[in-house]
């Protein structure tokens, strides 16, 4: 067994509705900490964890979707996105937060960290994973 | 108009006890009276004086605490509910042999049959939960 | 006349769906959380919403559209309440059903 | 206002993965003590609730199902369940419990309290009530 | 391979599609708590889970069943696993996930 | 085989928590190790000592108790997640100024790195949830 084992966080649930969400990034963030390589998952209604222009003061409750375009600091550069979830919710990409992070191999270009996938690769991406974390 | 509010779920975990606030403050500022409110389920949680939510965030139960004294809130907590859970008072801590308590200010502990009386005496009943 | 609460995202679960097939003529459904997705244009279930909407009122909590950053996302005809209008469309009906 | 008011109880959750429809048959016990007009609701998942040959052993978690079968000593005598919710899972009202009351205006005779509705009349029956508590 | 765990109700929850749309040939999924509604003969959905199972396993929880009263309304060609068995499928598949 | 677990749901509110006690139970009886339980989002209320279920129901936080004395458990439950729902030791209470603490013997509040380090030094990590 290898020191550094391929994590894949699936994030399947809508933000502020219910914590899974916001907890599920805390994870994420303490987790950067241990050199693991990790991958992030969007679909179903994860899809929208990550939407554009999220205003939470008329909830009182915390805006936490500033901390996605921090993760490319955190060396989490990989976020995959599922096709069939924007389709189903009417969404394209242009309604996504951007999230970018500076290649270091090409001179810290500033590359999209997202990563379009569909049902069969997401099969095949989640086979590929040593630790799964759902939420 | 007179109403009865009920929360079937505990703070952060889901939004329904947000919710529950924010409708109990319009109604109040609207002029209506809130009979009472009614944790059931899981909502009983939120009248636990044990939480320490991160700075930055609301703090669910407080708000309830204060909204209560406040306006002088009924706010109940099921006690079935609240047993099963770890909610308890300091009588309720004695009778069940338990060490310490923890319910926070402005709640009391009662039975189902308040949530009933609830739904007679008020013109709405407005549930809340997941 | 009744009020129903919806509070889950109709991709999620059911509810949604339940509460449009038992809502009688002329009753108001709120849109309120994760149920606010359900207000969401071109959607999938969008052409259902908007064909509900002969039948029945639809209204959808402002505060939770904007926190999810779909205020300006919002099916032609659902109208925007706050959680004033919130307590007002529950003073106007006279009974409230929560779709949890 | 009436004393007497008209309370609907709308069971939509399956018993077991989550406690909803034990505590929902907590509050039905409580309430029948108020001298209300009662009725309960079964519809979605919440049929299962009313579902013959439960065994809970296994789970290690009580079986409380027993107890609908006794509402109709409580004078709780109409069960209302939905057909479009029994189609949908391939059920017929003999996948489900007997549940029964004795008709003091008809010389005590055993009568069923199920009564099965379609979507169209669970509408009118909520718009009936005074007071619905949903689980 | 993988094993998936599905814990919910497919009438109620979109948790059994997904997990339908996502697992890979081969891969095993085990219907456990509410989510052995999945494995109930004749429903709505049973025609979408028996198409899967040529590609992937589908085994269910038999406590499970046994609580809700559907043990012997199970579709054939489902497996019924104990507690013991789902830490066997566990074992077996190099991962697991949650479709929660 | 090493498992971990990971438990999201508080007790008898949701199937959770009795399924993942069953899994770990089995795979004990299986003779296979458990690194840790991880106690996680309202996971973590299946760590109060305060719970006073019906006599005729299970205990689920003595039963998690009990199975910990008996196979040397490493129970941990988040502190982020037990500060914002109610759950204390006697140290936490103590640092959030609080008066009293529930935490149940056997369990033990420490930092998220746990969950990871689980996910990371065991050959399966499996979780429970809603």
């Amino acid at each position: 067994m290898s020191d550094t084992k391929k994590f894949l966080y699936v994030n399947r649930k809508a933000p502020y509705g219910t914590i899974y969400a916001l907890e599920s990034l805390e994870v994420v963030l303490i987790g950067a900490a241990f050199e693991q390589d990790v991958q992030l998952l969007f679909m179903d209604d994860g899809v929208f964890q990550i939407a554009k222009g999220q205003d939470t003061k008329g909830i009182e409750n915390k805006n936490f979707s500033p901390t996605y375009t921090a993760l490319g600091d955190y060396e989490i550069t990989k976020m995959y996105v599922s096709q069939e979830s924007l389709d189903e919710r009417g969404l394209t990409i242009d309604d996504l937060m951007p999230l970018t992070y500076e290649d270091e191999d090409d001179d810290w270009a500033e590359k999209s960290s997202i990563i379009v996938v569909n049902n069969a690769e997401i099969a095949a991406l989640m086979e590929e994973q040593d630790v799964v974390l759902s939420f | 108009m007179k109403f009865t509010i009920q929360v079937n779920e505990g703070p952060y975990q889901h939004q329904s006890s947000d919710t529950a606030y924010q409708f109990t403050r319009a109604a109040l500022e609207a002029g209506h009276e809130i009979f009472r409110v009614f944790f059931y389920h899981d909502g009983v949680n939120n009248a636990t004086r044990l939480t320490t939510p991160p700075q930055d965030d609301r703090n669910v139960v407080t708000r309830w605490s204060e909204l209560a004294e406040k306006h002088n809130l009924d706010l109940v907590v099921c006690v079935a509910a609240a047993q099963r859970r770890g909610i308890a008072d300091a009588d309720e801590s004695k009778r069940n042999g338990k060490d310490a308590d923890n319910l926070a200010p402005g709640f009391r502990i009662s039975g189902l049959g308040q949530l009933i009386e609830g739904g007679i005496q008020s013109d709405r009943l407005v549930v809340f939960g997941d | 006349m009744m009020l129903h609460t919806v509070n889950k995202s109709p991709f999620e679960k059911n509810s949604l769906n339940s509460c449009l097939n038992c809502a009688a003529e002329g009753s108001t459904i709120l849109l309120i959380e994760d149920g606010v997705y359900g207000a969401l244009k071109g959607s999938s279930i969008a052409d259902k919403v908007q064909a509900a909407m002969g039948k029945v009122t639809v209204c959808a909590l402002g505060p939770d559209l904007a926190a999810r950053g779909i205020a300006d996302k919002v099916i032609d005809g659902i109208k925007v309440v706050d959680y004033a209008g919130f307590v007002a469309l529950s003073v106007e009906n006279d009974k409230v059903q929560a779709w949890l």
